[in-house]
């Protein structure tokens, strides 16, 4: 990759990424008000929240939250540039990871009932989706013989057809990271009405509180690109395919109640985990393709 | 207007708190969330938690109890805010004039920034008691008093 | 004043000793009647509290005189769920209950703002009118 | 002076460690202490600066080495017998029995097949291990000099048993380094055995009760590995006439026809490194103090079996023999990461994260491509520095707050502010990229990807292992919002140095990650390459293979940034605060106690979420020891057939 | 060592429309003790009842709580009438049928809703609330107000229901029960909705008579109880069974409210049906002098109300027994043993009023 | 689930069912009890309304022939509407508006040349 294409590559990642992920946050409210007979807000809803938010005088939480959740920002970044600058996919996952760490920790940093019952169930969220994620990346690996992005991009035929299961299991992730029913255990997507409040979050306010929302700008488009991944030629289809999986969940979200912790514990170890395997074990047995 | 105030009128985030209220208008407030009504159109969402509320709507006389509650939210919204007082008792105490353990509307407790009439409020005056309050929240400043700083400078 | 007479909607009233007020109650418990409530009234020196039971939506009730300053004991050995109502005599009525199962010793429905328990007869409504605006 | 190196790094210790029985007087003590952690600093870093070398010690004036060898094992040997009998413990006893009467053979049979012609050889392996052990040891070392004298104040009236501990500490350290580098099995059996008594000897160094019986149950299981070991060495003395039996380099070079007595090796590293079914030993180690745990129970001694392990892997290549390894390794990794979640001590947290890490570097071991042992030996050499910070952290908290509950260190940030980030700095450097650690995890993932139960396993294993750090790190910094830290602490001067040097060269140690692997890690496996099996290579950014690349300047740099940008976030302006209680003021004075029921304050606590439900302990030993004894079984099966 | 977990619930909760303060100490996430903290809706009614005149009592106690408003006057007025020997026309009887049952029907629409909303239901709830509307419509049509209709009084009602409206509600209705139908039927086959309520907070026959549990709690643990039984205002010309599920459940509270929506849906077109013609209201003169108790079906469980006149225009006691009030013990017997995340859930199953509990 | 499905699908592709508020209002129910005013035309301010209002909403005061009415107290019960005999209070079914300050509105007997307007004042 040449250094004008990098720097194509970053700028559309730390730039224009953020704007289409607010206009998806804004769209899936807004889809979400149609499923439920309301006109909803507008798309560009995302976008006051956020200027309004930093317009907040002043902050509540800790310095230490604060800092976790610019972390938090900074990994979803991190993340998503590293998709589009075609790195490893174990590694961006890590740098996922890292931002989900640093969000768990801000989270019970805080010592306020809510934020640490949130933050407990936030953590058993990341036990749930981590594995389905790197289950994934493996599965991406056996078709294409490369941990790398920049090979799946390469790939002539889409990966989809032989990793059916993925798709299924990423809308599960959709639903946990999107924080939509039932897996918005830890902290509801926009209405605060769950019995932790807003989970992790309760303590954050104004500026704090917008890098988390800027942070969820970053969050869609890096989901949307991993499903991407799934149908990566051409790449067209792979965006579609991460808009069906994100329509899915908003679905999902809405004929769903929500589910308790122990519930997605089952779930996520007893069904998607080894459906998960399942697929993978199917990959092997019939080794071929990249290898 | 600039981008702000335009924020701050597009996205009021409501804090509902019953002050003792009979319920009548909490449950109109919440019918304002629901399709016939929805006033997500207009950004509003009820976040339930005081640190990310930008408007407070009260409803009830306030009694002597929840009094601290009400003043412990206020407190904990973060600046720049405003306080509805939905409904006749909010506002003024109403038909509990004769309670012992009523302290006559929100008034007495926080300022109130918009009186919001009806017993119980109905919905569509609880939305323009809203939009009436947010006209006043996109003026208030924003950066935090420091001395005499006028609050339409920014305009 | 006296006692009240027939009330209607009632339909038989049982005069129990305050002695013998936990028996009279368990009786009722025996015969599985449904503890409504519990209700009190001022009758200057003592008061008279009618304890509600439901027997095939038929009303009957237990009454006894308490003269005031006397302690009550509590019924939530017979019926548990009376716990509330006899927290709220001793909030209202500043009545002292004996052996409440859990006790919110007086500050159950209200907190302690008042100069004399608010139900009491003698007890002036303007002597509670909510006080200024601190702020 | 060449020559002297290894004598220095052998010798010095262990008769710094009898200098230290004879001196009386703390002062005189801690210089020698001091002394010896400078000349074992300065021959390891001499050593690794010299490079490759082969040494064979010349006769001691007249005697021959091997008769000093003898003579010492035939100590140590009774030693175990007569500690066996006095603790009554039949079991011990039988094992020790067992071992000397399988020495006793092995000297009258094959006495002179013991000898090798070259004694020491220095390979980036050895030179890996000895820089661990000398480097963190001497921290260690240093650490416990206040460590024992605040120990000591804990537990008054007992007669100071200091003297013993430090020469215990300091025959160790000279005991694993003559297990690195020694190239003669028979020799290595000695330094092996010799761990094993120190080890044994410190776990009772409080002398209660349970410390004794901790102390009962790693002397036995210890046992068994060293009747594995010393099973293997006769076994390579039975069968290989020549006279280079017990030279290491010969037998694991390559692939060998020797597969049992490996397989005995791997059985013996197992009961060192505390694998499954071996794991309880570690854990009831952790009543010793606590530089013991950082020393030998986490960075230094239990590292012995998985050296060995990986010593060993050339001489499995492409044999069943591996697979189980790997197998029982992974098993290990999964199986105790899991059970860990439910810990509520944060030693015994830190004993399990080690064991379960201890089952990944020998799962990659297993794999045993070029990759994977690439990724055992990151492993290896991060995961010592990472976990000999936390275990000296927590050490400093335990002295401080009398406790090892994680709950307690609720908190714990306001307290002892530095301490607290260095615990913090010592998990993220467990947890997170950049950091050494997972950069080995990484290698390790993309080195399992072809094998699937292994991959799995590591998957899974990788998920639970988040859960209790990120909880241990939250209990600590849990304080109301609105109220910071001051970042001032009282602490020893020495525990200030040695925490600060090891933290700083575990942040050095990631940094550095791609210079690790040129120097230390590829010459490991340059052999591999003959076989067809690439490994990583190394550039300025990046951590490169064929399917995958780690972009270590890139990310470092990236944190960096997202630090300092965080940094610059955090210090704007506050608002003053009380943490949302439902609306319920909390009352003036009290720790988050809003009013409740009655209007009477109540405490709000929320203590961790441990899932006991689902990972205690109790529920999962019963599975957890069947499946490592029929791993190990299967190990020796395999290799048998 | 576990010190476990004790965490307010409330008084401000958004899963919690009213302020109440539930005390709650967890292990784990699980329940082991939940203590309640009342008083933060107490305003003295039952004072003010004795100082304010008996007629205007009648707007205060609607107050008393805004969903069941009407429910709590029609009981205050049928004990005062009592105490004066009154009896309200006949038509009067059936119009007060015909709002005290739409009164219901929009209770138990916003309670299914509400309920959908504590477990994160939320399409559910706003079709709950969206066909909730059509009620509240018929409402401000009949009544002038949604909420609070103020139509009973002491001696009859103060409003009529003309043809026309009548006509309007007849239409309305049945749109109003094929939607309902639907949404129930999707709120009750729902497997995420049944894991989330069946065998959750279960409260079996005994334990309810025991602890007095009434109405819909009472009648889903099986136990066929329901004031309108005892036949006041028309309910005796009406017919009517109780609807009782008998698993004493969250899953079989729920259906017995949402199949009593239907119930009323019934009872109201039954009522307009047989409308008799006639005076609204009686007048009366005097003042209120002896007691009387009524007891009347509230959409929450029985209602009860008594009035003890001195002959003067004050009354000597008012006393209201609401029905949260005798379900709370139930409430608090069932809470431990589930878990945090079944608190909210378990706690709306009983549909509590914290404004009617603490008046 | 399914079920739900249907119905979130039929709602996906049909009108929302929010009604365009504040752009074009509804119009009020005919008998809907909204706006109370005064009109003192016939007004002999003898008290009864105010007697009758259950909140104190209205204070008759005689001897200056006005009315002070503060609409934020009224509960819009009707109660006054029901006490006077000279059909001087009057309810139409408008809403009354949100304010930012409590209105006292003050009637007095229109004089001829006076339109019957309630002049407001701040209290």
């Amino acid at each position: 990759m040449s250094t004008p294409e990098i720097a194509i590559r970053l700028f559309a990642a730390v730039l224009l990424a953020p704007i289409a992920g607010m206009l998806l946050v804004g769209l899936d409210r807004r889809i979400s008000a149609r499923l439920q007979g309301r006109v909803g807000p507008p798309v560009t809803q995302p976008f006051y929240d956020l200027v309004k938010l930093l317009a907040k005088q002043g902050d509540t939480t800790s310095r230490f939250q604060t800092a976790c959740l610019a972390l938090y920002l900074a990994s979803n970044v991190v993340s998503l540039a590293m998709v589009f600058l075609g790195q490893d996919l174990l590694v961006m996952l890590f740098v996922v990871a890292f931002g989900a760490v640093a969000y768990i920790v801000g989270g019970f940093s805080a010592k306020s009932p809510y934020s640490q019952l949130g933050t407990q169930r936030e953590m058993l969220q990341l036990l749930t989706y981590e594995p389905l994620l790197i289950f994934l990346a493996v599965g991406i690996y056996l078709r294409t013989g490369s941990f790398l992005a920049a090979d799946v991009l390469r790939l002539e035929r889409p990966l989809l057809p032989e990793l059916p299961v993925f798709a299924l299991t990423l809308v599960v992730v959709y639903c946990i990271k999107l924080r939509k029913s039932p897996f918005d255990i830890a902290a509801s997507a926009h209405h605060g009405h769950q019995e932790v409040v807003r989970g992790p979050l309760s303590e954050v306010a104004g500026p704090s509180l917008a890098l988390v929302e800027l942070a969820h700008w970053y969050e869609l488009p890096l989901l949307l690109s991993i499903a991407a991944l799934l149908w990566a030629t051409p790449l067209w289809a792979g965006v579609l395919l991460g808009l069906a999986c994100l329509l899915a969940s908003i679905v999902v979200d809405n004929v769903a109640a929500r589910l308790t912790w122990s519930w997605m514990l089952r779930f996520g170890w007893a069904v998607a985990v080894p459906a998960s395997i399942a697929n993978l074990l199917y990959l092997y047995a019939t080794r071929g393709g990249g290898s | 207007m600039n981008l702000i105030q335009k924020a701050r009128m597009k996205s009021p985030w409501i804090l509902h708190f019953n002050a003792g209220s009979c319920n009548g208008c909490d449950i109109e407030i919440l019918s304002c969330l629901t399709p016939v009504y929805d006033i997500e159109r207009f950004g509003a969402v009820n976040v339930g938690n005081p640190k990310h509320a930008d408007v407070l709507l009260v409803t009830g006389p306030v009694n002597r109890r929840n009094e601290r509650v009400l003043r412990n939210l206020y407190d904990q919204m973060l600046d720049p805010k405003i306080v509805v007082a939905v409904g006749t008792c909010a506002s003024s105490g109403g038909v509990f004039q004769n309670c012992y353990n009523c302290m006559g509307g929100v008034d007495k407790v926080i300022p109130v920034d918009v009186y919001v009439p009806g017993c119980a409020a109905k919905p569509e005056t609880i939305i323009e008691g809203l939009i009436l309050g947010l006209e006043k929240l996109a003026k208030m400043p924003s950066k935090p008093k420091k001395g005499a700083q006028p609050a339409e400078a920014r305009t | 004043m006296s006692v009240l007479g027939e009330v209607s909607g009632i339909a038989r009233i049982e005069d129990a000793p305050l002695e013998s007020l936990l028996d009279a109650l368990r009786a009722y418990r025996q015969r599985q009647a449904r503890f409504i409530t519990a209700s009190c009234l001022d009758r200057g020196d003592r008061f008279e509290i009618l304890y509600l039971f439901d027997e095939d939506l038929r009303t009957v009730a237990v009454r006894t005189l308490l003269p005031k300053g006397a302690k009550l004991p509590s019924a939530t050995g017979v019926y548990l769920c009376a716990f509330l109502v006899e927290n709220e005599l001793q909030d209202l009525f500043g009545i002292e209950v004996e052996g409440l199962h859990i006790d919110y010793s007086g500050k159950f429905l209200v907190t302690d703002t008042f100069d004399a328990p608010p139900l009491l007869k003698q007890t002036a409504c303007e002597l509670q009118l909510p006080k200024e605006n601190p702020s | 002076m060449r020559d002297l190196l290894i004598p220095i790094l052998v010798l010095s210790p262990m008769a710094g460690g009898a200098l230290a029985l004879i001196l009386r007087g703390r002062a005189a003590r801690s210089a020698l202490v001091a002394l010896s952690a400078a000349a074992l600093v300065f021959a390891a870093v001499a050593l690794a600066s010299n490079g490759l070398m082969r040494y064979t010690p010349g006769p001691l004036t007249t005697i021959d080495w091997n008769r000093v060898v003898l003579a010492a094992d035939v100590v140590l040997l009774g030693w175990f017998l007569a500690l066996a009998w006095t603790r009554r413990h039949p079991g011990a006893f039988s094992l020790a029995l067992l071992q000397a009467v399988g020495f006793a053979f092995l000297e009258i049979r094959y006495g002179e097949r013991l000898r090798v012609t070259q004694g020491f050889v220095v390979d980036w392996l050895a030179i890996a291990m000895v820089l661990l052990v000398s480097i963190l040891g001497s921290a260690i070392a240093l650490y416990a000099i206040p460590y024992m004298d605040e120990h000591e104040r804990h537990h008054p009236g007992v007669p100071s048993r200091q003297p013993r501990f430090f020469a215990l500490i300091l025959v160790f350290l000279g005991a694993m380094n003559g297990l690195a580098l020694s190239n003669n099995l028979y020799w290595t059996y000695l330094f092996w055995e010799i761990t094993t008594l120190c080890c044994v000897l410190l776990i009772a160094h409080d002398g209660t009760a349970e410390a004794v019986a901790s102390s009962n149950r790693a002397l036995w299981m210890n046992l068994v590995g060293g009747c594995a070991f010393l099973a293997a060495i006769l076994m390579l003395a039975h069968a290989q006439p020549i006279g280079e039996a017990m030279a290491i380099d010969r037998l694991v070079g390559g692939p060998t026809p020797y597969l049992v007595p490996v397989a005995l090796l791997c059985l013996a590293g197992f009961t060192k490194s505390a694998q499954l079914p071996f794991q309880g030993w570690l854990l009831g180690a952790m009543v010793a103090p606590t530089p013991v745990s950082a020393l030998l129970h986490s960075s230094t001694m239990v590292k012995a079996g998985v050296y060995l392990v990986i010593r060993c892997a050339p001489a499995m290549q492409d044999t069943g023999l591996t697979n189980v390894v790997a197998l029982a390794g992974a098993f290990t990794f999964v199986a105790t990461a899991m059970v860990a979640i439910s810990q509520r001590n944060a030693k015994r947290v830190l004993a399990y994260s080690t064991i379960s890490n201890l089952g990944l570097i020998i799962a990659c071991a297993g794999l045993n491509t070029a990759m994977a042992v690439s990724a055992a030996v990151m492993l290896l050499l991060f995961h010592a520095v990472s976990k000999a910070l936390l275990f000296l952290a927590a050490g400093a908290i335990e002295q401080r707050i009398g406790s090892r509950e994680i709950e307690r260190m609720e908190g714990l940030v306001l307290r002892m502010p530095w301490t607290t980030a260095l615990t913090v700095l010592g998990v993220l450097t467990m947890l997170l990229p950049p950091f050494g650690v997972l950069v080995s995890k990484w290698a390790a993932l993309e080195s399992a990807a072809r094998e699937p139960a292994a991959m799995v396993l590591f998957v899974l294993g990788s998920a639970f292992t988040v859960l209790f750090w990120v909880r241990w790190i939250g209990r600590l910094m849990a304080v109301e919002p609105g109220r910071e830290p001051e970042m001032t602490e009282q602490m020893p001067a020495l525990f200030r140095w040695t925490m600060g040097s090891v933290a700083a060269l575990a942040v050095l140690l990631s940094l550095l990650v791609t210079q690790v692997m040129q120097r230390f890690v590829a010459p490991v496996v340059a052999s591999y390459l003959q076989v067809g099996s690439e490994g990583f290579r190394a550039t300025v950014a990046d951590l490169e293979s064929r399917i995958g690349s780690f972009p270590v300047l890139g990310l470092a740099l990236s944190l960096l940034i997202a630090v300092a940008l965080a940094v610059i976030l955090a210090s704007g302006r506050r608002a003053p605060t009380v943490p949302y209680l439902c609306g319920e003021p909390p009352a003036e004075g009290a720790e988050l106690a809003p009013l409740g029921p009655g209007d009477r304050p109540a405490p709000v606590r929320v203590s961790g979420t441990y899932l006991e439900r689902f990972f205690a302990e109790e529920r999962h030993a019963a599975w957890m020891t069947v499946g490592g004894v029929l791993l190990t079984a299967a190990m020796l099966g395999v290799a048998a057939l | 060592m576990s010190e476990g977990t004790s965490v307010p619930f409330g008084p401000q909760h958004p899963v919690l429309p009213e302020p109440i303060q539930l005390r709650i100490s967890l292990e784990d996430e699980n329940v082991v003790q939940a203590l309640p903290a009342l008083g933060y809706v107490h305003r003295g009614i039952e004072k003010a009842g004795e100082l304010n005149d008996f007629q205007q009592n009648v707007f205060l106690v609607e107050r008393v709580c805004g969903i069941c408003s009407s429910i709590h006057a029609l009981a205050y007025c049928l004990a005062v009438e009592a105490v004066l020997g009154l009896e309200a026309p006949k038509r009067a009887s059936y119009l007060r049928v015909v709002w005290m049952e739409l009164h219901r029907i929009h209770s138990h629409l916003l309670y299914l809703g509400l309920l959908a909303e504590a477990f994160g239901f939320e399409s559910l709830f706003m079709e709950f609330w969206r066909v909730r509307e059509r009620v509240m419509d018929l409402l401000e049509m009949t009544a002038g107000n949604r909420v609070i209709i103020s139509v009973c009084t002491i001696g009859g009602v103060r409003r009529d229901i003309d043809a026309e409206q009548a006509r309007a509600i007849r239409e309305e209705l049945p749109k109003l029960r094929d939607e309902a139908r639907r949404l129930v039927d999707s709120l009750l086959s729902d497997y995420t909705v049944r894991q989330r309520t069946v065998g959750k907070g279960t409260i079996p026959a005994a334990l309810a008579l025991e602890l007095g549990a009434v109405g819909p709690t009472l009648r889903g643990s099986g136990v066929a109880q329901d004031m309108r039984m005892a036949g006041y205002a028309a309910y005796g010309e009406l017919e009517f069974r109780p609807v009782t599920f008998p698993d004493g459940d969250t899953y079989s509270r729920t259906a017995v409210r949402a199949e009593e929506v239907f119930q009323s849906i019934d009872l109201v077109l039954a009522a307009l049906d047989n409308l008799p013609e006639g005076d609204l209201k009686v007048g009366f003169k005097g003042r209120p002098e002896g007691a009387a108790l009524a007891r009347v079906e509230a959409p929450r469980g029985e209602l009860i109300y008594m009035v003890v006149g001195n002959g003067t225009k004050n009354l000597e006691r008012m006393r209201v027994r609401v029905p949260t009030y005798a379900n709370i013990p139930a409430l608090l017997t069932v809470l431990p043993g589930c878990e945090f995340a079944d608190v909210p859930v378990v706690t709306l199953s009983i549909d509590p009023c914290i404004s009617c509990t603490e008046r | 689930m399914a079920r739900m499905l249907r119905s979130v699908l039929h709602n996906a592709f049909s009108k929302p069912a929010t009604r365009p508020f504040p752009e074009a209002p509804r119009a009020a129910f005919e008998k809907a009890r909204g706006l109370v005013t005064f009109d003192c035309t016939d007004c002999r301010f003898c008290g009864a309304c105010a007697l009758k209002c259950p909140t104190g909403a209205i204070r008759v005061v005689r001897e200056e022939r006005k009315i002070l009415f503060e609409p934020f107290k009224c509960i819009v019960c009707g109660a006054c509407l029901e006490a006077c005999r000279f059909g001087s209070v009057q309810m139409g079914p408008e809403r009354r508006k949100p304010v930012y300050e409590k209105p006292v509105e003050v009637y007095t007997k229109p004089e001829a040349d006076k339109p019957a307007t309630p002049q407001d004042r701040n209290e």
